[in-house]
């Protein structure tokens, strides 16, 4: 499986899985609005694939309930659908597909079919577009028994974790990216370092990398992000290393269910406070679920009460004055590790 | 009459009613009784609280299931949906499988997973969300299509389900990808409590013509009228490749589920004149009508024996699958003892 | 406001608030499937409303985005809608109404509009409905900003519930009901107690009551429960105190969200070991909500690690012998508090 | 020509409309010409990078947004979609609001919360999510039909959001109940980058009669063509107190959001020669529509001006609302030298 140069932004790196993936398996094919060449996708991930497999690349009516159930239809008969939401915003439109359909048939039809699908969906605020196409509406699908949620940051091969989520015969994911993140570099590790930093990875299927400004041998706060916050993440783990000289060792889960506690673990050994941010509200989110997690398995790792930091409870405005009130920023950040 | 299923024909009804060399009418009669028992008999065995949870019977409606997918080959799918059982026995004719289901047992057709609402069997499905399956079996017709298999789908509704949206999502693709997918609306006339006037503006028909799909309706509980009125549209879905919507104007003759009818007596009343198998029995002459109500009880009695006898799951069935039993004994000897053509 | 007997059902509190209150305010009405006399829903909780009230019941197709949208319409223009969803299971087909649509419209805009609604949707299983028909899937709508959640166990008088959230002026309501409950009898507290427990309640809008086999002056365990686990819990509760000599004090809200906590802490003041339990499965629901909350508000309450019991990672199967492995029940929660 | 508006007529396109005594298309040019010069003026901004996001211009669809809504009065209520700067216009006839709205000023139409997709102002609402309003102005066409208000509701949806199923639940509903709802869908024979063809299946009147709804269509940018249409469609619904769903058949000149017009350019050009403006400008004398023109450039000047003048939302604007900001001074004056009637 190779995996794509550390140079190569996100926004390549996924459109270069999609078209390796196509190539390579005629089974793949990607469903969604407005995929067409030259047009490609509303942020075109999907640039280029029109053209090269006209055959399996569907644009379709603005239906998103009913072409990720169609997707489903298709995986349950041996296709490999990638499904590309436009906005993330519109997930929702296909709820009771995922929920009562697709997260559900393979057990509740006492596993005689599986629904080997991904759903692409971007997320994300911070670009102006306003209530109803910057959430990050992730938590809310978050738990449904059989159905995985993956979501690549750029400290991840976005690309590979998408080949890795097609490949997976079992489950449905829903892939989170990240709309300003589509312009970013992937860092990827060398020797343990990436730049200045001390990065490690598990060594799993959706692996989580860890990075710290210190070989890993202290720190005093972990912060846990994922998506577009890994960024904003390292950010203010910067700014206090070098304003405050604090270890803040940064976790970036790629897979949100099922979560893999043990790299926050390993972390909160060294450092024993926990901070867990997200783009999204709080409430009954990911960092709920990942504090929930970790007082049940590590609770004595624990020296002072773990945080969240998340978007305040309106909806995101469209003026970036608002905007920018309502999300989480790297300030926030700093405040909640200190 | 029913065979045995063997991996030859068990997921192909066209194959094992074209085997099976007795007159149309006989056999169509057959398969509707074993309905309409199975049926009756479930009632029963809820009403002695053997049975738990609830039911949608198809008494009434059985003309539609025969008419329809006994057109159906090998590989061919069916979606169906709460009330599926009749669609279940036709297709599958395993009606042991259906009834351990029913009776929550670990060799039921889903393991006790998922009850009749929510079943699968070879290339059968079913799924309690009304119209929520649409896509899905849209989605499963395109595959076939793009496979090259010749397969197509059929989707069974009822008319409430036409309320809801994502079923016209469904028919768009359906249209504009050129699916080769059956959708057959059972106008039963109620959706649950509710009478289609007040569920339904507009005309059924025209639903599927407005998104440019050929549509059509029949209003009849004649088996063999249905059987030939849906050899003809299944032949075109097939050979064209391409979507068909059907309407049949149909009754349901017992509650919604389990026990909740309060439909008008003289409505019910002057349906039942008209119920599929009042017309069929008549084909027949009384001595042959007998022998296959006779041998349709067996096989219904001999499904409940059996399910009783089968265990319940326990924890480790949460994640393992019991494989599916072999055909029942009985129907081999039932074979025996019956009348074949 | 006069609040229903004690010895009256869940059911019958709920539909003697629905004649009263659309008795009293013409601008009450209710919608949904199969409600109209004499079949009065599926769970017959709106039975005699079409008979009294016929101009004002509307009993719908199978549509349940556009009806749950459709009352949100009336309640923009002067009408006080109750939505009757027939399983709550069907709710996610209204995610994106929820969503992208009632919890915005307030505050997006500019609070020049208010959405005051109910959605009633009985949730919850051990009626060998199966799959589709028997889940709580209200933690999937938790954490959206504009929308409240509200659920009545038996500790809480229903019908009153019910008549407060429609009277909220200013936010949607989505009320959980649970389907077993119906037939319970309501228990309600006088001077203190109800039967042999100690009980009080808090004085919201929504109260959380808490129950004991003690005074309030010592307590093991917090156990946080709501809707239909009240039951569970309060069984739970009974039997370890009266085989272990253990006080567990049942914590039950009647708002999951917002969520007042200050009862939660309370009793962990005296305890200091916290369990939540649902019906629905754990991940981003409800308990790790509470948790987080707990673990950021109250951490040096916390002498435990806290635990979550929840439904295991399945959907729900039909047959009852897989239904009771799946479900919480006394004996997880007996376990969990010990 | 446009009057300050007061409190009588603030929700009341229909009285503003009487009450310039011009003649009908002097009124619809002018209207059309404002909405035209915003847009362009957005663009320019954008441009420059003065406004941020995304925006959907209306540019070659002027004349449905005059056609219909000039027929509306007091509490007649509009639900639009992304594409609503025209609507609004039209409707609300503050072109600053609107500009504040889109730059972010607290003193916009929803004080920067919502842009262009999401505002309210008075009876006329927008919202992003493609066909999922549809339900929402259904339920308050319905809520004005119970309190007998005699209003009516229109709902402005594109060609593509005929692809979202919730929208048939609405229209049977609307039909089922006999609501006062027009539906009018703008073909503008794209999708964003989608052409009709490739999303739309069968035929768009027929959607709407499938339902039981009456429906038309008309393909003309003459926007005193389509006033005169829409007139009687609006009386019928008022008056009969019903649903009709009617398909205007036009084009948008300009690209989907802010820059990603691949559409090929000779249809293009096909259509702007059709295009409302040029027709509606050749209606009066050179000297006339060069005094509009200069007119409804001074309004968007100012608008653009005062809004620049307007302070951003602060913290406090999280949980508090600005008042509305009365009419701009501007216009008082501008009715001054204007050449009113
Ligand atoms: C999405 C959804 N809403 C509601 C229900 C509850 N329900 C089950 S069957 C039924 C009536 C269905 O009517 P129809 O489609 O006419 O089928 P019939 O029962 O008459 O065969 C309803 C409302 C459901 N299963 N799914
Ligand atoms: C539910 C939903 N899906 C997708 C989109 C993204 N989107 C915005 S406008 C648009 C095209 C709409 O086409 P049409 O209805 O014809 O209106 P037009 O833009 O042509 O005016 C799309 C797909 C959306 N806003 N909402
Ligand atoms: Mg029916
Ligand atoms: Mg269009």
């Amino acid at each position: 499986m190779s995996s794509t140069p550390a140079t190569t932004t996100v926004l390549k790196s996924l459109n270069g899985a999609m078209h390796s993936m196509m190539e390579a398996d005629e089974r793949v094919l990607l469903i969604g609005e407005d995929l067409l060449d030259p047009y490609g996708g509303a942020f075109k991930v999907a640039r280029g694939l029109s053209e090269r497999f006209p055959e399996r690349v569907l644009t379709t009516p603005i239906s998103e309930a009913g072409f990720v159930g169609v997707a489903a239809g298709m995986a349950m008969r041996g296709m490999r659908p990638i499904v590309e939401i436009m906005f993330g915003d519109f997930l929702m439109l296909a709820a009771d597909q995922l929920l009562n359909h697709i997260s559900k048939y393979r057990w509740m039809y006492n596993d005689q079919v599986h629904v080997p699908m991904v759903i692409r969906a971007p997320m994300g605020a911070r670009r102006g577009y306003g209530p109803t196409h910057s959430q990050s509406v992730e938590k809310h699908i978050l738990g449904m028994p059989g159905l995985h949620v993956v979501a690549p940051s750029v400290l991840h091969d976005a690309g590979a974790l998408l080949r890795a989520a097609l490949l997976d015969d079992l489950s449905p994911v829903v892939f989170v990216e990240n709309k300003l993140m589509y312009a970013r570099r992937q860092l990827s590790a060398e020797g343990g370092r990436i730049g200045e930093l001390y990065a490690r990875s598990s060594s799993d299927r959706y692996p989580t990398t860890t990075v710290s400004w210190e070989p890993f041998d202290h720190a005093d706060v972990t912060l846990v992000a994922y998506g577009g916050m890994v960024e904003i993440a390292m950010e203010a783990a910067e700014t206090l290393f070098f304003d405050e000289e604090l270890v803040v060792e940064v976790v970036a889960p790629s897979s949100l269910q099922p979560l893999d506690l043990q790299p926050v673990l390993d972390s909160l050994q060294r450092s024993g406070k926990l901070v867990v941010c997200e783009e999204g509200t709080a409430g009954a989110g990911f960092g709920a679920e990942v504090i929930s997690r970790v007082s049940a398995e590590g609770f004595s790792l624990l020296k002072a009460a773990p945080k969240r930091v998340a978007a305040r409870d309106y909806p995101i405005a469209n003026t970036r004055s608002l905007e920018d009130m309502i999300l989480p920023q790297v300030a926030d950040l700093v405040r909640a590790c200190r | 009459m029913s065979q045995p299923a063997d991996r030859g024909d068990i997921a192909n009804p066209r194959a094992r009613f074209e085997r099976d060399g007795r007159p149309l009418r006989t056999k169509l009669f057959e398969q509707m009784m074993l309905i309409r028992r199975f049926e009756e008999r479930l009632l029963e065995l809820f009403g002695e609280g053997e049975l738990f949870g609830t039911t949608h019977c198809y008494i009434g409606q059985e003309a539609d299931a025969v008419g329809v997918i006994n057109h159906l080959q090998d590989g061919d799918i069916i979606f169906s949906n709460h009330r599926c059982h009749g669609h279940f026995l036709v297709y599958g004719d395993r009606p042991e499988l259906l009834m351990a289901e029913l009776m929550g047992r670990v060799t039921g057709v889903v393991g006790g997973r998922g009850g009749s609402q929510h079943i699968c069997f070879e290339n059968f499905y079913t799924n309690g969300i009304q119209g929520g399956f649409m896509p899905t079996v849209t989605g499963m017709a395109l595959a076939e299509k793009m496979k090259g298999s010749g397969n197509i789908a059929v989707a069974f509704i009822g008319d409430g389900t036409l309320g809801q949206g994502v079923l016209y999502e469904a028919l768009n693709m359906a249209s504009l990808w050129s699916v080769p997918l059956l959708v057959v609306v059972e106008n039963n006339r109620w959706a649950q409590s509710t009478p289609v006037e007040r569920e339904l503006a507009g005309d059924m028909v025209t639903r599927g013509r407005a998104f440019g799909i050929d549509a059509g309706e029949i209003d009849s509980t004649d088996a063999e009228a249905l059987y030939g009125h849906f050899g003809e549209i299944i032949a075109k879905v097939r050979n064209e490749q391409r979507p068909h919507f059907e309407v049949i104007h149909t009754y349901r003759l017992c509650h919604h589920s389990k026990s909740d009818d309060m439909r008008p007596e003289d409505e019910i009343e002057r349906f039942r004149k008209n119920e599929p198998l009042i017309g069929a029995r008549a084909w027949l002459t009384d001595d042959e009508a007998r022998a296959i109500e006779a041998r349709v009880e067996a096989r219904v009695e001999a499904a409940v024996r059996w399910s009783r006898e089968q265990p319940f799951p326990t924890p480790r069935h949460l994640d393992e699958r019991v494989a599916r039993p072999a055909p029942m004994a009985f129907e081999a000897s039932a074979t025996d003892a019956g009348e074949d053509a």
